[in-house]
């Protein structure tokens, strides 16, 4: 782990890792999404996109985001629906599914509960 | 303190404390100190009454309100200087905030709807969501922004 | 529960309550110590402890003391000695054990890990 | 942002943010507000680099620093101002007070020996013991507390 006043770090602790099972890319990510961190939230979930065809955000362990977050979110989105692969979002919390609500996308994203579920096809 | 009273009689010690709140903050526009900012105003909320959910949401909308100064007053310039002010009374909180960018052009607060394939605007609109009044000013020093939020009546006698 | 801007609250969010327990007085004690709400803390033990020949302070949700709950604590013990009472504490998380540490109360203090063993004779 | 490269190829996306941090904030001597700060110092000490433990115990000295200040300084008077500055550098958080009260009489800092039977004198040494650097200093605006804490240098380079 590398801290803020490393020229490497960015404020807002959020880390982001990911990992391969049947066929899917999890993405696994920590911490808060803003506008400190949220560029490197899209950068590594378009990123993922890439080399697969279907990608699963666990957002488990997320306990904030914000607008620029949620807007990342929809870029990928799209980025999946133009290139017909598939996007999955599981475990969000109170938090985010509060500001999925108020952004009325709670439709739009296909949510599972849990990583088990999110793997089924 | 909340004295919890389980087993008669009475345990002494409530406090006796009111009056307003008030709490100033003065910090640059670096996104990196968003993160402080929350943790302040979730407890400021908290300590002046608010349930948790409220808090969570009045803290996302400082938040928007914070990282659209940033973004749009200030054009991303981190080297930048945001007053803050938190301030609390009877049944209502209150966040101002002050810049010296630019101001809002009125023609874009709100104006992309809430739309599944937007990629950005939606700010403003949880900040008016979740806040009870939205006041965006020019005043003297700059660009003056006032959010207030109303303790819900149920909640003014325990 | 009432809030800070009533009349009857201190701001720190503070609860306590108490139960009997084969003659021991428990007390509960939830949130964080600290000059606002110290001397509740300590006014409430006090009063406990005129009744009771054995007073248990449940330290488990106190997320948060400092050296003005440290010196109730230390209060509450005298008074417990003068009077040929016993005090223990029970359930201090990181925090509290921290600050007793840091000054060098550890070993005055009777303190037991559970409710259960603070209740042992 | 720290990224944790579990899997090649590395993630993209860590922003390159560095530089310090300044945060100040202007409240009354009120004990009601003890807990906002204390939320915002350790955040403050988390954004900096400071790990769980390190934020919990820098939190806490900055709490008896305030604390004394309402108690001493201000005689327990709530409507008094006190400035406070959080400052993070490369490897170094700083904290400074300013308050308009009673200077401290340095006969009485840390004077009380830490024993298990006083009822007080121990915010001072929490102080002491936590911090790196501990300044009181009489200034033109009235009394100024300079606290300072290094990152332990392990930590330095990731
Ligand atoms: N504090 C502000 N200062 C200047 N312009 C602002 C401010 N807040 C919002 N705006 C304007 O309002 C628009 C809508 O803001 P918002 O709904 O937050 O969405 P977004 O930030 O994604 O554009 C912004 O694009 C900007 O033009
Ligand atoms: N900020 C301050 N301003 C004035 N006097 C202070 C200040 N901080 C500490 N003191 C003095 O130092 C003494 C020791 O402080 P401390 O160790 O915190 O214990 P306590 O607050 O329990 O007395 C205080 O009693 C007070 O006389």
């Amino acid at each position: 782990m590398t801290h803020l006043l490393d020229d490497k770090r960015d404020a807002t602790p959020m880390k982001i890792s990911t990992r391969e099972l049947n066929g899917t890319t999890i993405v696994d990510v920590t911490g808060e999404i803003d506008m400190s961190t949220s560029p490197g939230f899209r950068t590594a979930l378009l990123e993922s996109l890439k080399k697969t065809p279907r990608l699963a955000v666990n957002l488990t362990n997320v306990r904030y985001v914000d607008s620029s977050g949620i807007a990342s979110l929809v870029e990928v989105l799209k980025a999946a629906r133009i290139s017909d692969k598939r996007l999955v979002l599981f475990g969000l919390n109170e938090p985010v599914q509060e500001v999925l609500q108020l952004t009325r996308l709670t439709k739009i994203f296909e949510i599972r509960k849990t990583e088990k579920e999110a793997l089924e096809v | 303190m909340s004295c919890e009273k389980q087993s008669p009689p009475e345990l002494p010690g409530c406090q006796e404390a009111n009056g307003p709140l008030d709490f100033q903050l003065r910090i640059l526009s670096d996104p990196r100190l968003l993160a402080v900012v929350r943790c302040t105003v979730a407890e400021f909320a908290a300590v002046s009454g608010f349930k948790e959910d409220q808090c969570r949401s009045i803290t996302l909308a400082v938040d928007e309100a914070l990282s659209n100064i940033i973004r749009h007053a200030y054009n991303n310039r981190r080297d930048q200087e945001i007053e803050m002010r938190l301030h609390a009374d009877i049944g209502c909180l209150e966040f101002t905030f002050v810049d010296r960018g630019e101001p809002l052009d009125r023609s874009k607060y709100c104006a992309q709807p809430l739309d599944a394939v937007a990629l950005g605007g939606r700010g403003t609109h949880l900040i008016r969501q979740i806040m009870d009044e939205v006041v965006y000013e020019r005043v003297s020093e700059g660009n003056r922004l006032r959010l207030k939020k109303y303790l819900p009546p149920a909640r003014l006698t325990p």
